[in-house]
């Protein structure tokens, strides 16, 4: 009786390589009931995902440029991402010694202080758009955030 | 010099900026919106940073987002491009309250340029000549008498109020005269509860010739000579070439002279255009442009300088890299501003670029940031493209252009490419015989069937 | 019963190569229980439109060139062309007067003369490369021919 | 002026002349292997016959096979470009012959500078330099000191009837003379059975530099400066450039001249380069290549004339366009030749180019005649195409350059652009401190690791 640990990792992993080797942008191989299919995108243009926000670009190689005409990676899209209103730079604490407005696994009501960006000297504010869990925070004190950045996530 | 440059803007005008400060050894930051995270110079530049969603005034217009741009990046001057926040005096104000060089102007200088009236003021102060007038109101037929016959007919005569061109009318000859008061007078009356009028000379066929200045604030400032941007549709340039056709190397040291002097005068910084209206042998000052403008690779290719280098040398507080008798124009030059639209209906088509082969060869340059898999946005101009060819005569000149145009090919959105083959195979535009409403007129007449 | 080590990597290689020189976006083969599919995306160039044999091209117009850079299309392949083994031009009789060396129908043996090709003011004679009937002739009396273009067919 | 041009070649180069003809007005006709039936050129111009398979021989070294293609399409002069039939005096004369006009020089210079012993001669009664020696074999050591004194030390001892480097022994001083003559002499009588043996200059690091000329025929001739294409591997240039970095304004002004002078004399005909080694201060001469190179784009760009129109125009019957004192060099420009090959190994890299992005901007020119989904056929040589930058100074050139090579993109083949980006940041190249040795010996110590 087929069994799924009967699917090879090995297999996969060589025609993995193989659609990379060959140039190809798909493989697909069936036998039987088992069926394997490895996928590559390469054309820069047919992925036309919708505005991804890209996170800040570090800086590019200058000789990596066909790499770099690759579509834009896509932006974590967790349902209860907060993405950043603005450019800025983001700040957890009120202030360097007082503790963050929240950790993972704080509870929040819509409103309730989630963290600072300031740009142009001034700290905006940024609160909560809904209430739940913190269950993710993907930036840290003191890091620079672009506008879509995803700051958060409460589920 | 400057250590990091951020780019406030998109398209080919962002990457022609970093170019240039790729060649200076300049680090780059592009910021961009939303709809743009796939662009060229976003993926050229060193770093990017996403300022705000596709709508302008969100991104590309958000004076607090670029500058909170240029705290995170670390970036210590802007350059604007054109468009978006390049004549904005308070942007380059705000840009000197944090300590960040702009790359333009000073802001006392975009703010005069800016303001129709006190524009035209500045340039007669410096000697740049205006369209001649009444000056003020002409109250009597005897007083309208002698200012025509001063400025020469044909004169207009317009509404104190007016605008819309209601209470205009033309007046050929000293004759009409009477009669053309009276009916501005009228209309003016009806229109605007006011019946004063004045004159002003009528220009019936001009050429639109603008001069490009450089100034480097201290005092240095030069001319590298005119571009001819008379062929234009609804106010849009679409094909510009230097020399123009219609001035000879006197006339252009001439008026390329005035300007440069004004420029002096001033103390301007950075590039500059001093647009003038032309017609038998005359200038006329419409408007300065204080910014680097779209077709200024018109005049690179003529002079070989890279002006945008120069821009940022100059903000950087360098002075002027060449002097007036170091220019000369070498050759001829043509701009063709090739657009995502339907070159009959002029409709716009953004979309997927599905094939981008440019021309190559010697005397042609393509300034682009589209590329094959580039989608262009709906959300912006439709300008994506430039082809500039460079002879050594203007007849090498349109030759190579009509070959390099059979050459391009952008598959997947309609362009105005096929405009182009049409008007450089046009009789009229070989022998440089037009003016600004030539375009218009030949489109209404289908004589540029694509 | 199936076991997946019967899928033979080899086999997908040569697979993806076959689909890369031949130029081809996928190829899909199926033998029992066996199915491989390879996908190769081309992309722009992906619309291979069988073009028209490169028979001298007349004139291009200049403006046509997304159309140019399409690929050229193959020659005419019926079993049986005679391909011209020459440029210059053919002539299907051996004298303005004479009458042609065939007709279509006529019945050929190895050896026989079908026409002329004239290059630098020489007559070259070409000759049937196999017996059969003629069944079709491409060329008329004085145009000019390519390397490798189709002359007639002997069926 | 001719109607109808057959381009007897194929790549860019065939790319490079149809793109003149176009400029000029005239018909082109492209003939082609059937392995190039999807090339550039071939659907660019205005008709095409395929003359042979792919093999050479068969195709573009095929005469009677061209001259049948002019018949049938009634084209009155042929263009050989580079390489395959352009140095073949019989192929000048066979055309002569029909009545078919040779875009090249006359037959006999083509047949002389084919002759290295012919050339050389020839060179010296034009008073062009070469390298100094014996003339004829040396026989008593006091002879040999003697010549050795007058040419200057390292000298080369080789064996008359040598080849292959056996038989040659460098001598640095007088000391080292009477040894190396008797190591040259043992060797030469070993391998060839015979032990004359003479004396030339031996030249231990240098340059290769090469001077544009273009003759009339009818005793106009002028020259349009150097090229510097020193670095070369396995005798193939590799990066070429103008002017030299190691000449100065009044050299090239000298051997220019000289090269100048002696195509007056010669009465020559067309495009020519005249090769040098060049070792303080002083020009040897090599050869004279009798047609456009591959590298002369870098000569247009810094003289902004069009060196394959000026081949139709003379070989059409036309004086030259140009007299010596309208020629200036205006900065500097480098050509970069990018080869489908690895950039280590140089193994050839044939193949479907799956994308391709050329560099734009200003001073920025490619010629090439790959596009996206072109397929480089196996059958011939792997250069794809040129990089050729201009600056007004050799600093600006090398910054662009550097830029340039940064945008370059072509997928789906291994090219040679991450040498030139290796070589553009070498502190060597960007000082113009190297020789003909220097990329050899750079690769070879993995400093150039791409």
């Amino acid at each position: 009786m087929p069994k799924h640990d009967s699917i090879d990792p090995e297999l996969v992993r060589e025609l993995a390589h193989l659609v990379t080797e060959t140039g190809l942008s798909e493989i697909e191989v069936e036998k039987g009931d088992l069926r394997i299919r490895v996928v590559r995108r390469i054309e820069p243009v047919s992925v036309q995902v919708a505005a991804p926000a890209p996170v800040m670009a570090a800086a590019h190689a200058p000789m990596q440029l066909p790499a770099a005409l690759a579509p834009a990676e896509p932006a974590r899209t967790e349902p209860g991402t907060v993405p950043s209103p603005m450019v800025g730079t983001a700040y957890l604490r009120p202030s360097p010694e007082a503790k963050a407005f929240i950790d993972i696994g704080s509870r929040v009501e819509v409103g309730d202080k989630l963290l600072l960006i300031e740009a142009m000297k001034t700290f905006n504010e940024i609160v909560a758009p809904r209430a739940g869990t913190v269950t993710a925070i993907f930036v840290e004190d003191g890091q620079p955030v672009e506008f879509g950045e995803a700051l958060l996530v409460i589920a | 010099m400057f250590d990091k440059i951020l780019i406030a803007n998109r398209g080919e005008i962002a990457l022609r900026i970093l170019r240039a400060a790729k060649e200076l050894g300049i680090a780059t930051v592009a910021v961009h919106s939303t709809a743009d995270a796939d662009a060229m110079h976003v993926r050229l530049a060193d770093e990017s940073v996403c300022i705000g969603p596709p709508a302008a005034r969100d991104s590309y217009l958000n004076i607090p987002s670029i500058i909170a741009a240029c705290e995170i990046t670390g970036a210590d001057a802007v350059h604007p491009g054109y468009g978006f926040l390049s004549e904005n005096a308070r942007f380059a104000e705000v840009l000197a309250h944090h300590q960040i060089g702009f790359i333009g102007p000073k802001a006392e200088h975009i703010r005069i340029m800016g303001d129709k009236i006190e524009a035209k003021r500045t340039a007669l102060r410096l000697g740049i000549p205006c369209v001649p007038g009444s000056e003020g109101g002409v109250e009597t037929g005897d007083e309208a008498k002698r200012v025509a016959a001063e400025i020469g007919y044909p004169v207009l005569v317009k509404a104190a109020s007016g605008g819309g061109g209601r209470g205009m009318k033309v007046a050929r000859t000293e004759a009409d005269l009477d009669q053309a008061i009276g009916m501005a007078r009228s209309e003016a009356k009806a229109a605007f509860g006011d019946d004063a009028v004045y004159l002003e000379k009528y220009l019936e066929k001009p050429r639109h010739i603008e001069v490009q200045v450089l100034g480097d604030g201290q005092g240095g400032a030069v001319h590298l000579a005119e571009r001819d941007c008379s062929l234009q549709r609804r106010h849009q340039k679409v094909w510009e070439e230097g020399g123009s056709p219609a001035l000879n190397e006197a006339m252009r040291a001439e008026i390329g002279g005035i300007c440069a002097n004004a420029m002096k005068e001033l103390g301007y910084l950075g590039a500059g255009t001093v647009e003038f209206l032309y017609e038998e042998g005359r200038f006329y000052f419409i408007e300065m442009n204080t910014r680097i403008q779209v077709e200024h690779p018109v005049t690179e290719m003529i002079t070989g300088i890279d002006l945008v280098i120069e821009q940022i040398r100059v903000a950087a507080g360098a002075p002027l890299s060449v002097s007036q008798s170091d220019i000369r124009v070498e050759g001829h030059a043509i701009e063709c501003r090739i657009n995502a639209e339907d070159p009959e209906t002029f409709r716009p088509s953004p979309g997927l670029i599905t094939y981008y082969h440019p021309p190559g060869g010697l005397g042609v340059r393509v300034d682009s940031a589209a590329f094959q898999g580039y989608r262009i946005p709906p959300n912006y101009d439709s300008l994506i493209g430039k082809l500039i060819v460079h002879g050594r005569t203007r007849n090498e000149c349109l030759m190579r252009l009509r070959r390099a145009l059979d050459e391009f090919v952008i598959d997947g959105v309609d362009t105005t490419l096929p405009l182009f083959r049409a008007l450089v195979r046009n009789q009229d535009v070989q022998n440089g015989m037009y003016d600004i409403h030539w375009l218009e007129t030949a489109l209404a007449s289908g004589g540029l069937k694509t």
